[in-house]
């Protein structure tokens, strides 16, 4: 383990906002994140279509348009600088040879709105976890492996700024969970199996980003707690549900950081807020203005403390005005500005209260990303240094916060979130503290069939 | 004394213990074991569906009814031959070639057996020859399958064009779903059926056999 | 003319500010409008397809589907309520049959909303002014006349709350203006035939809301100053042409109050602010949420003085998430949560300060939307009754504002831009200020082919 | 004394006195009138196209070059006979059925016109037939529809389908654009080529016309 954390990043609530951070990050082009201002973070993706190589010259015709629309579009509404992130498709990593043709492509999108406009840009890369497409899922080896790191080290080679995963390391445990409800089982897969992934993932992508200087930015329980999210919004599963396993999913996020990554964290990981709490690090985030890629009762809250605002992703299709991604683009840029403008004014605490309080009443899911919500549980978990306690931990800490909350009607519920809350408080509580002891527990109702232990180091 | 009511509800309560107790009681007093399952258990089911459609029980819930309701059918189903198993059709499921999103598969999976539904789940990642081979095999009324990504939903279509290659197209019916899929996809792909949830999928699937039944009727 | 506007509405420029207005108006389902909330304004379209008696079932599908959607998610967002706009597709106003359909098949969602969830709606009915389908335009009779007021009295029978129209008398000559940046010919098109056909139609709106319990809301100078804004956001027209064009055509839309319109003013209409410190009325307003229907250099400003805000328009196409328009209502929600947020802790005027602070020194057209610019012109207006002279004036007090906050510095301007002020002022200057006179000075220069004097009472 | 390049220079001042003095002295010095065309009026807006593109000049300052030119071209015309004045192509333009947008297609009428094609602009709310007509009467070689609403688009299609129905389809390139279409649609429709602007749809057409030539030659 390169880092500990082992106390906050942060002495005083109003210094923990949006844009600033104890640990900005400066890109090749000179975008300080997380240095005072808050920058628009752009992702897209292809409309429905296959992908092969003759479909390929296609996809990089519409990467190309997208990159010079988006680009132009930033500058013409003078922004003071765009991160770029580039999610690829499962093709994309499964053939490096495609992928790294769609990032260069977007390089050299950069560089000529760098020469026609001047606008600063950065790029972030972000290749798709295939590593579940083997059933069960191999996780330190095989083609999978192989091919995402080829990936990462040429677009590394071809100048990208960041990596960035939203790695699937125990998800095949953690979607029972989430259908089942059953906390134990995501704790299970949170804290055991995604940890343990985390930590070999993120080694390996550290030091490729050290060896081609890039930066290891960071991780999203995507696959986690955005399902969760989902399901939630679906009336699938309970809001407290989703809203535990949030901040469930803080620890393993948090291993990234541990094993050396810088930050701006993934958009999509709402764990965000956390991570910046203790790492200091800057963060990304998305909310409202992602409403094209997801639904979420977190719009505005999310952007309380992000350091990068994003869109999450949009297909390339045409609206009334133009193309989603350019539409996109204007969004993120007029949400950045008023922030940015709350700051130059000095009234940055102000506004991120405004955001705060906004969503945060309404939702118990916006309840724990409240900036004093995300201080308090953060203060506990850097209490202990081992992952697998700090992911019980952060679940714990989680239900007593939205127990006192709904008691006191801080926030919106459901009347049967009580319950819900009540039964998981039980199930957490037969949580033994040793990961060892758990997993033998777990082993009787593990379905072995799913996911091969040696994988996670078990 | 048990009664069919008592089952149905013990499956809507996802009374695990409950039910073998009450199921054996019924088997013991000589009650039907078609009934028990038609008029206690899948009775039980059709009072969880609308509940789940309107939001009142979770999907975890729902789980724990059926499961409730697979306790009660392993006390039943010794007593009866195959055959005389009530099946509402048979719907073969998976996530195309390509997709490996399969919560919402699963959860179709779950309510249609909970309808009374035979299920064949080929899981996921299913390339087009394995759908066809299935079909050759099981003779479902239904095939269903699922997409959740822009780049793999394309393979709905082709999957659907080797069932048409291999001449099972028109032996039955084809209902699509993900979160990129539409209507319109779906009339362009030639998909019977198109839904954005596991509870509206069922639904297509009731309207699909109900059809079916009465144009059999019609030329029978 | 039943009412006269000869001083502001507002004493105070702290006064003037988002949700709330001296003469706010309520809807049928208690929505009070400008009483000091901003309540989301949705608008949607179909995705491209014919319109026909085969195609209608289709159609009629997708509106209810539409609807459904909306509501469905602004319930579940706890939205305060919802304003619906049913802006017409052409063939709806040719064939009134279809478009009441579609407005029925809307108050229909709107009531199962509120049974199912107890969300307050409200609608605004917007048939399209088809008059300019004659060619030349016949503005005052004929069938595009007729099946328009049949559309409007069905619909306000049929229980729609609020009248609106983008009415485009004198656009057959604004739009040569426009390309040419003809400020002369501009302010005859919206002055004289704009003014005029403006008086006829709005009377009639008026006797007909009156006479079915509905309420006159206002028009849009759409087809003029934001289809300037288009075209200099194409970089086709200077940007000073196409924000002067914006305050010239006030007078033009404040001929509606003074037929007895009460607002809320349409969503696109952009001299909304105007209208609001004149009349006092509460104001629809649309922004950077709105940038799926046109992108703009004003999406935060524009709400600044917002009663309602709007998405102006986006077709039922399916994003990554949702379908567009349940996307939109999605984001308008958290945009209008952020602003009520504000005035629950008495921090509107402060919030309003940072909408306008956020983009009015980046673009002259989001310039003369600031409050302080908006008052002064407006004091200014309300000096003479004289449409064709208030809108000469609008145009000259706009170039001499810009003028000023270009030298001052307080607002960036292209290179060309003072030239171009320069020459606007200069023609403006040789405008005489009596119309039949301006009128007759026109005559030599007026394509005759393009319109019929007669048809605005000429 | 005036030379082609002053001519030019005129064209792009917009400088409609001075064109007339200029062009009337290269014709008093004997200058080969379509000499003046091509190298002097056209030339010039030559010189406007790409200025305009990349946003240094303004539609109303295209427009006066287009003016001055013209101005330029009526003293010239009478000197030469019609079929001498050189065109680059014919074009037959107009908004569909239905649609009465017409700000970008008359940008690009005057931009077809001043970069030297001879255009037929049909107006708005053409209908099928009457594209047809116009096809059948001029032989353009090339057809240019626009559409701003999603409703009328679909008539960019029944309009392409009326003239492959008329036999015309094979004779004529077709380029189409406004708002909500885009380059899948002109692929779906059928139509050679999509533009979202004028400045492009002119580059275009520019191309057609090379491609038209140079299959030409090879075929001759
Ligand atoms: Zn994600
Ligand atoms: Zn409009
Ligand atoms: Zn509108």
């Amino acid at each position: 383990m390169a880092k500990q954390f082992n106390q906050l990043a942060y002495t005083n609530l109003d210094d923990f906002v949006y844009g600033s951070c104890p640990n900005p990050v400066t890109t090749k082009s000179g975008m300080v994140i997380g240095g005072g201002m808050v920058y628009p973070e752009i992702n897209f993706t292809l409309p429905g279509m296959d992908i092969n190589d003759v479909t390929m010259p296609k996809a990089a015709t519409i990467y190309s348009n997208i990159i010079e629309g988006v680009l132009k579009r930033a500058a013409e509404l003078y922004a003071p600088g765009v991160l770029i992130e580039f999610e690829t498709l499962p093709d994309f990593t499964e053939h490096p040879k495609y992928g790294i043709e769609v990032n260069r492509i977007l390089l050299n999108g950069m560089k000529e709105a760098s020469e026609k406009y001047g606008l600063k840009t950065a790029i972030r890369t972000t290749p798709n976890d295939l590593r579940e497409f083997s059933r069960p899922p191999v996780m330190r080896s095989g083609k999978y492996w192989e091919t995402m790191l080829e990936l990462y080290e040429q677009c590394a080679r071809d100048g990208s700024d960041f990596f960035s995963i939203e790695s699937t390391g125990g998800k095949e445990i953690h979607d029972s969970a989430l259908v089942k409800a059953d906390i134990r089982l995501a704790i299970f897969a949170l804290g055991i199996l995604g940890c343990n992934d985390m930590e070999f993932l993120w080694k390996h992508l550290v030091d490729l980003s050290n060896a081609n200087s890039c930066f290891a930015a960071g991780d999203s329980a995507c696959g986690f707690a955005n399902t969760a999210m989902v399901l939630a919004e679906k009336g699938f599963i309970p809001h407290v549900f989703a809203a535990v396993i949030r901040v469930a999913a803080v620890p393993r996020a948090l291993v990234a950081f541990e094993q050396g990554a810088v930050g701006p964290s993934k958009d999509c990981a709402y764990e965000g807020p956390y991570l910046k709490a203790i790492t200091g690090s800057p963060i990304s985030m998305e909310g409202k203005t992602a409403a094209g890629a997801h639904l979420s009762p977190i719009g505005n809250i999310a952007a309380a403390v992000a350091d990068t605002w994003s869109n999450e992703s949009i297909q390339q299709v045409k609206l009334l005005s133009e193309m989603a991604p350019v539409v996109a683009m204007e969004q993120l840029i007029y949400d950045c500005r008023l922030m940015n403008a709350a700051t130059l004014n000095g009234q940055q605490l102000m506004f991120r209260d405004l955001l705060v309080q906004s969503d945060s009443a309404l939702d118990v899911q916006a309840y724990v990303l409240r900036p004093d919500v995300v201080m308090r549980i953060s203060a506990e978990l850097v209490k202990t240094q081992d992952n697998f306690l700090r992911t019980k931990l952060a679940a714990q800490l989680t239900v007593a916060e939205l127990k006192k909350a709904i008691v006191e009607g801080k926030v919106k519920s459901d009347k049967r979130d009580m319950k819900w809350l009540d039964k998981m408080e039980k199930a957490i509580e037969t949580i033994p503290d040793d990961p060892n002891e758990f997993y033998n527990e777990m082993k009787s109702v593990l379905d072995m069939d799913k996911f091969i232990p040696s994988e996670y180091g078990l | 004394m048990a009664t069919l009511n008592d089952v149905s509800q013990c499956v809507l309560d996802g009374d695990l213990d409950g039910i073998k107790v009450l199921v054996q009681a019924l088997i013991d007093d000589g009650t039907d074991p078609i009934v028990i399952i038609n008029d206690g258990l899948i009775a039980g089911m059709n009072i969880v569906a609308p509940l789940f459609k309107s939001g009142e029980m979770f999907v975890p819930e729902v789980m724990e009814s059926a499961d409730t309701m697979n306790e009660g059918m392993k006390l039943v189903k010794p007593l009866i031959t195959d055959e005389d198993i009530p099946s509402k059709g048979k719907i073969i499921i998976g996530t195309v070639n390509g997709d490996l999103h399969d919560i919402g598969k699963n959860l179709l999976v779950m309510m249609m057996e909970s309808r009374g539904y035979t299920v064949i789940d080929l899981g996921v990642d299913v390339k087009e020859e394995a759908f066809s081979a299935a079909v050759k095999e099981h003779k479902p009324n239904i095939v269903g399958m699922s997409s959740l990504l822009t780049t793999t939903m394309m393979k709905i279509e082709s999957t659907i064009k080797q069932l048409v290659a291999d001449g099972l197209r028109n032996q039955v019916k084809i209902i699509i779903g993900g979160a990129p899929v539409t209507q319109e996809f779906a009339d362009d792909v030639g998909a019977d059926g198109y839904s954005d949830d596991a509870s509206t999928a069922v639904e297509l699937c009731d309207r699909m056999m109900s059809d079916q039944s009465s144009s059999e009727a019609l030329s029978a």
